[in-house]
């Protein structure tokens, strides 16, 4: 028997945010002079730590929790640096309406491109040192001793010489009352000294997962709120014409029936299935636009036509590759291509608000907290410090809950024609899949040539297709002369994607080619079609050589030492060069994404012909530092099953400029008994720079399992999904 | 009072306060090149902050349309008015957003508009007054995304 | 309509036709029951109807009156989690946390039926998406449950 | 004369001396000239560069619009309402785009 373990104390910030408003963290009481005190009157050492009278240590994290760990990985890096007792650390989510207060004191709150902790592990373990530098001054400052005298382990503070102890929770008030230190002043552990970082320590919030007692933002209620179903027009760029709302007003529970913008209806009933039986029921007429005539064919042939156009952008040139495949004694071309894919986090997009002339508030599962109140100012036009959102419990994000805030805005949309009612606006599964952030679609040309000894001279890859930034960000590509640079992630010239081969003559160019179906950041972004493109390519050259895709790769890797280090790795490990088991064919793949080096070796079998089996998964990592090796294990194997997912199953095909696929009856995703063993391998390598976790390894699954099934089958399948050439993942 | 290279000089440090950093554009502008654009409206006036109230939202979801508005306490008499107000941005592909001019039958100094934000940067807005003085106020703005993306890849 | 969850009779005021998940989540008011598909393809809303495994989604009221319904608030006893909720705090199988208890209710119906199940019967039945891909902690801790006493 | 691509909001019947709040909307696209086609090549900068409002024949209010302007500028801006009569607005700008709007006025 095992007793239940207490509530997280995770819950209580979300049932107090849900009932109270939201936290009042930044509340200055007028006891205490100077002393920013937590909603329980806690003081806070400064804005990452607040202290409790009974030592514990409550972590402030600006960065989103979806699933990846980050709440657990943050406070374990400010927890190294604090001295304290990790049994008794918690978390909390800081608002973000209280950093614009407090002029973004806590950084960043987007959470995407694997950055939760590669970007924010410096200023939060400064954070922590700050704080324990305090609380040790209190402490030497109450016993009249100079600091340097004292030292703290566990949330203990001890007077070397007299062996006198104070825990944390007893100086916590008068360390809220001093100065930070000097920034300059704080020296941050060498990371060879962790005790709690660097290991493999359970996450904060797993408890309330598994009792049905989490709350994510589909599951938030209000006193009196209200909710909403919606339907945005199908074809992207469409507006509404009509719809008529007496036919469904008098159904049961119906309360309103609204226009959001002027693209989109919504249903706002007492409950939700109300709500979206009266909008199937509902009448609307659409005005579908000029896009109604696309479809994924006309795409096709848009983005073929940019296979060879004169102009591109380049992304990476090296000596000349239109002459070295010129003169080149042997040519080798493929074309490949990379479908739409939809994020399908298993919760749909949901926001609720609740809006008067003087507060607007809005409690969303958000990857960016700031980017759901930037579209909180923009839709309900009062300042911000009228304005506030609670972040809640995500069910997956993926990416689309980042950039993207049209849900936000939607709730808002219709909390202002209901003033005073919270509204709890929730997308279906079909309005979650018509209208997503779509895994832009890109065609790839690849040439590579050979002189008279199957050396490679000269490479040359172009890739048309849609860019992601033109559409969400556009001043940063006007800024880049029209070129998209993320385009080119994992085979950019330079910085956090770089390619991972040096090639004589070498031209990466993009035809940049942008169909109207709105593309967003899709778990590792680009690096998923450009990791199937090169890394298969590789092995159709190694191919054309004569050659082991091992032993070409590292001829061209030589100045590419964590590559091949994490190459060799997954090699060593899956055996290569060793025979593998009778009927068993084997792939592999590298890539540098998010400042993180990733390879994978596959190991598969194919039954019947066409149905695929993947036993061995092998992933290496080499992230610089490790956080919580437990954790990025399941970040590797987790992207592994997101990325043979696309691979296999997934495609969004467009017709009459709509995504045809609403559900998972016809977007698949992997069961367990498709589930290869996945075995990661984490290997970090230390230096200046700190890689990425989440998304990195997702690129490489791919590729090699394609690798291996030309292994097995002989076969160069250069489209994604599978299943559009009869392969089926068992 | 303020001189006006103290008015440089702090704008410049609000935005180095952000402590977010932005690829150098070729196409866009710079602070110094804003402060150029300044000079030309203001000679060799100096301009002191205060009494404009600049006003825009703190966090930018889509720099596409952004709400602004200038207010200028001025008594906006024959003999005490708000005679131009000019917006400039730091960052945006030109430092000019919008000049306005105004005078005693305005009421009052306050206009409002819609401006196109780039990236996350410093606005600030100057009033020339009838007496020939100069005033302005700032704000930081932040483009949710805009700098996570710069400063990695591009 | 009453329905009895968690042995207790809650009353509903819905239309018979009106999917059990959204009785449980919207009338009665337990929100652990998830709602991922409509369509009876992801799992996510998976709850016991006399013990055994089903999508709530696609079952109309009308159809569970007067039987048995456990959902994942009811799944431990008092304050003892289920074996397979401690298998799963053991292994820490969660990430988002969102298709967990659709995924918890299938297994733990599943090793009602099969106290020893391999990995063909964990394959054959235990078909809950999971968008996060826990797959590989999921089954580690159905095996670690299967072998708890209780 | 009135145009279909300009709204203009004035209080119809305002105090004397009463300060005025007038919003004048314009559609048009502000091509900022730094934009590109997803060739790469610039599309050339297409913008209303000015803004006059008279009343009755008087300039009360003017504007120099750059291109960080939004599409389908809107200026906010105030006047004393001084006499009955016409408010006239002027939008002129590149490739020859001029637009002007009135609206009549009563002050009571």
């Amino acid at each position: 028997m095992t007793a239940m373990p207490k509530i997280s104390r995770r819950s209580f910030i979300v049932s107090s945010a849900a009932a109270a408003g939201g936290l009042a963290l930044g509340l200055r009481l007028p006891f205490g002079p100077e002393v920013v005190r937590a909603q329980d009157g806690s003081p806070e050492i400064n804005a990452w730590v607040v202290i409790r009278p009974d030592d514990t240590v409550v972590v402030r994290v600006a960065r989103s929790e979806m699933g990846q760990g980050t709440i657990t990985g943050l406070a374990q890096l400010v927890a190294e640096e604090l001295e304290c007792n990790w049994s008794k650390v918690t978390t909390e989510y800081p608002t973000p309406g209280q950093n614009v207060a407090r002029k973004r004191v806590w950084g960043d709150f987007s959470t995407g491109g694997s950055r939760g902790i590669r970007t924010s592990h410096e200023y939060v373990r400064q954070g922590g040192a700050a704080a324990r530098m305090m609380l040790v001054q209190a402490a030497a400052d109450q016993w009249k001793v100079s600091a340097s005298e004292c030292s703290a382990a566990n949330s203990i503070i001890t007077h070397q010489p007299t062996g006198r102890t104070v825990s944390y929770g007893r100086v916590a008030e008068a360390a809220a009352k001093l100065t930070a230190p000097d920034p300059k002043s704080i020296k941050l552990k060498d990371p060879k000294d962790w005790k709690i970082a660097g290991k493999p320590i359970k996450r904060l919030d797993t408890v309330d997962k598994v009792t049905g007692k989490q709350v994510y933002g589909f599951d938030l209620k209000l006193p009196g709120m209200l909710n909403a179903a919606i339907k945005e027009c199908p074809v992207f760029g469409g507006k509404v014409k009509s719809f008529d709302a007496a036919k469904v007003s008098s159904m049961k529970g119906v309360r309103r029936v609204v226009p959001v913008g002027d693209t989109a209806v919504a249903v706002v009933a007492d409950t939700w299935w109300q709500a979206k039986t009266a909008l199937d029921a509902l009448p609307i007429v659409w005005d579908e636009g000029p896009n109604a005539k696309v479809s994924s064919a006309s795409i096709a042939e848009m983005l073929k036509a940019g296979l060879d156009a004169e102009q591109a952008f380049v992304g990476n040139r090296n000596g000349d590759a239109k002459a070295a495949l010129a003169g080149a004694a042997k040519k080798v071309e493929a074309v490949y291509s990379y479908p739409y894919q939809n994020h399908v986090c298993m919760e749909p997009m949901n926001a609720t608000a609740r809006y008067t002339p003087d507060k607007c508030e809005v409690w969303v599962p958000t990857q960016d907290g700031e980017a759901s109140f930037a579209a909180l100012l923009s839709v309900s036009g009062l300042p911000a410090d009228k304005c506030e959102v609670y972040k809640i419990n995500l069910g997956g994000g993926f990416g689309r809950r980042g950039a993207f805030q049209d849900y936000v805005t939607q709730a808002v949309l219709i909390a202002k024609q209901m003033p005073g009612t919270p509204v709890k606006l929730l997308w279906s599964r079909e309005e979650d899949m018509r209208q997503g952030r779509f895994h832009p679609v890109m065609q790839c040309k690849l040439t590579g040539g050979f002189d008279a000894s199957n050396n490679l001279t000269g490479l040359h890859m172009r890739l048309s297709g849609q860019s992601i930034l033109a559409s969400v960000r556009p001043a940063i590509v006007e800024k880049d002369g029209g070129r998209d640079a993320l385009s080119f992630q994992g085979v950019f010239e330079s910085g956090e994607h770089s390619f991972g081969y040096t090639v004589p003559n070498l031209l990466i160019d993009h035809a940049m080619r942008n169909p109207h179906v709105p593309p967003g950041f899709w778990r590792g972004v680009n690096i998923n079609q450009n990791a199937v493109f090169i890394e298969c390519f590789m092995d159709e050259l190694a191919h054309a050589a004569g050659q082991d895709p091992l032993e070409f790769r590292r001829k061209i890797m030589a100045g590419h030492p964590r590559n091949l280090g994490v190459l060799n790795a997954v090699a060593e490990r899956i055996g290569w060069g060793k025979p593998a088991p009778q009927g068993r064919f084997r792939g592999l793949a590298q890539m540098k994404a998010f400042n993180s080096f990733v390879a994978a070796a596959a190991e598969i079998s194919v039954e019947g012909g066409n149905k695929v089996k993947v036993h061995r998964l092998v992933g290496a990592t080499d992230c610089g530092y490790a956080v919580n090796p437990a954790q990025i294990d399941r970040q590797v194997a987790g992207s592994f099953v997101y990325g043979l997912s696309a691979l296999f199953m997934q495609e969004c095909t467009v017709k009459g400029g709509r995504i045809v696929e609403e559900n998972f009856n016809t977007y698949n995703s992997m069961r367990i008994a498709q589930m290869p063993k996945v075995e990661s391998i984490i290997m970090p390598t230390g230096g200046a720079i700190w890689g990425g976790i989440g998304e990195p390894t997702i690129c490489v699954a791919a590729p090699a399992v394609l690798n291996a099934l030309f292994q097995a089958t002989g076969k160069r399948i250069r489209s994604v999904p599978l299943k559009n050439h009869g392969f089926q993942l068992v | 009072m303020t001189s006006r290279r103290n008015f440089l000089i702090a704008a410049g440090g609000l935005a180095g306060g952000m402590g977010l950093t932005s690829a150098s554009g070729r196409a866009h502008a710079t602070p110094e090149e804003m402060q150029e654009a300044v000079r030309k409206v203001i000679g060799t006036s100096r301009v002191r902050s205060g009494r404009v109230k600049l006003d825009l939202p703190p966090l930018i979801d889509n720099g596409n349309s952004v709400s602004l508005s200038v207010a200028v306490e001025s008594p906006m008499t024959p003999a005490d008015h708000v005679k131009a107000i000019h917006v400039f941005t730091e960052k945006n592909p030109l430092p000019n957003v919008v000049s306005v001019y105004l005078g005693p039958r305005a009421g009052r100094a306050n206009i409002a508009t819609r401006v196109r934000i780039a990236d996350t940067q410093t606005v600030t807005a100057i009033a020339e007054m009838s007496d020939g003085t100069f005033w302005s106020g700032s704000m930081s703005v932040v483009v949710t995304l805009s700098a996570c993306l710069e400063d990695g890849l591009i | 309509m009453q329905l009895n969850i968690n042995g207790r009779t809650h009353e509903v005021d819905v239309e018979p036709s009106t999917p059990l998940l959204w009785a449980i989540r919207e009338q009665v008011g337990l929100t652990g029951t998830k709602y991922g598909c409509g369509i009876a393809q992801c799992g996510a809303c998976t709850v016991h109807i006399d013990g055994t495994a089903v999508r709530s989604c696609v079952m109309p009221v009308s159809a569970v009156a007067g039987k048995r319904i456990t959902t994942i608030e009811g799944l431990a006893s008092g304050n003892v989690l289920h074996k397979v909720q401690k298998a799963w705090v053991d292994h820490e199988v969660p990430q988002c946390g969102y298709c967990q208890a659709g995924m918890i209710m299938a297994v733990a119906a599943l090793l009602k039926e099969k106290p020893q199940p391999t990995d063909a019967d964990i394959d054959a039945t235990i078909t809950n998406i999971c968008r996060c891909g826990t797959f590989q902690q999921v089954r580690e801790a159905i095996h670690a449950a299967a072998k708890a006493s209780v | 004369m009135a145009s279909a691509s300009a709204v203009v909001n004035v209080p119809a019947n305002p105090k004397r001396g009463e300060i005025i709040e007038i919003k004048a909307l314009v559609r048009h696209a502000m091509e900022t000239g730094f934009r590109r086609t997803q060739l790469g090549a610039v599309i050339p900068r297409d913008i209303i560069r000015q803004f006059v409002c008279l009343y009755n024949g008087v300039e009360v209010f003017r504007a120099e619009l750059h291109p960080a302007i939004a599409a389908n500028p809107l200026l906010t801006f105030t006047t004393v309402a001084s006499e009955s009569g016409t408010i006239e607005f002027r939008w002129t700008g590149d490739k020859g785009f001029s637009v002007i709007e009135s609206a009549r006025i009563t002050v009571v």
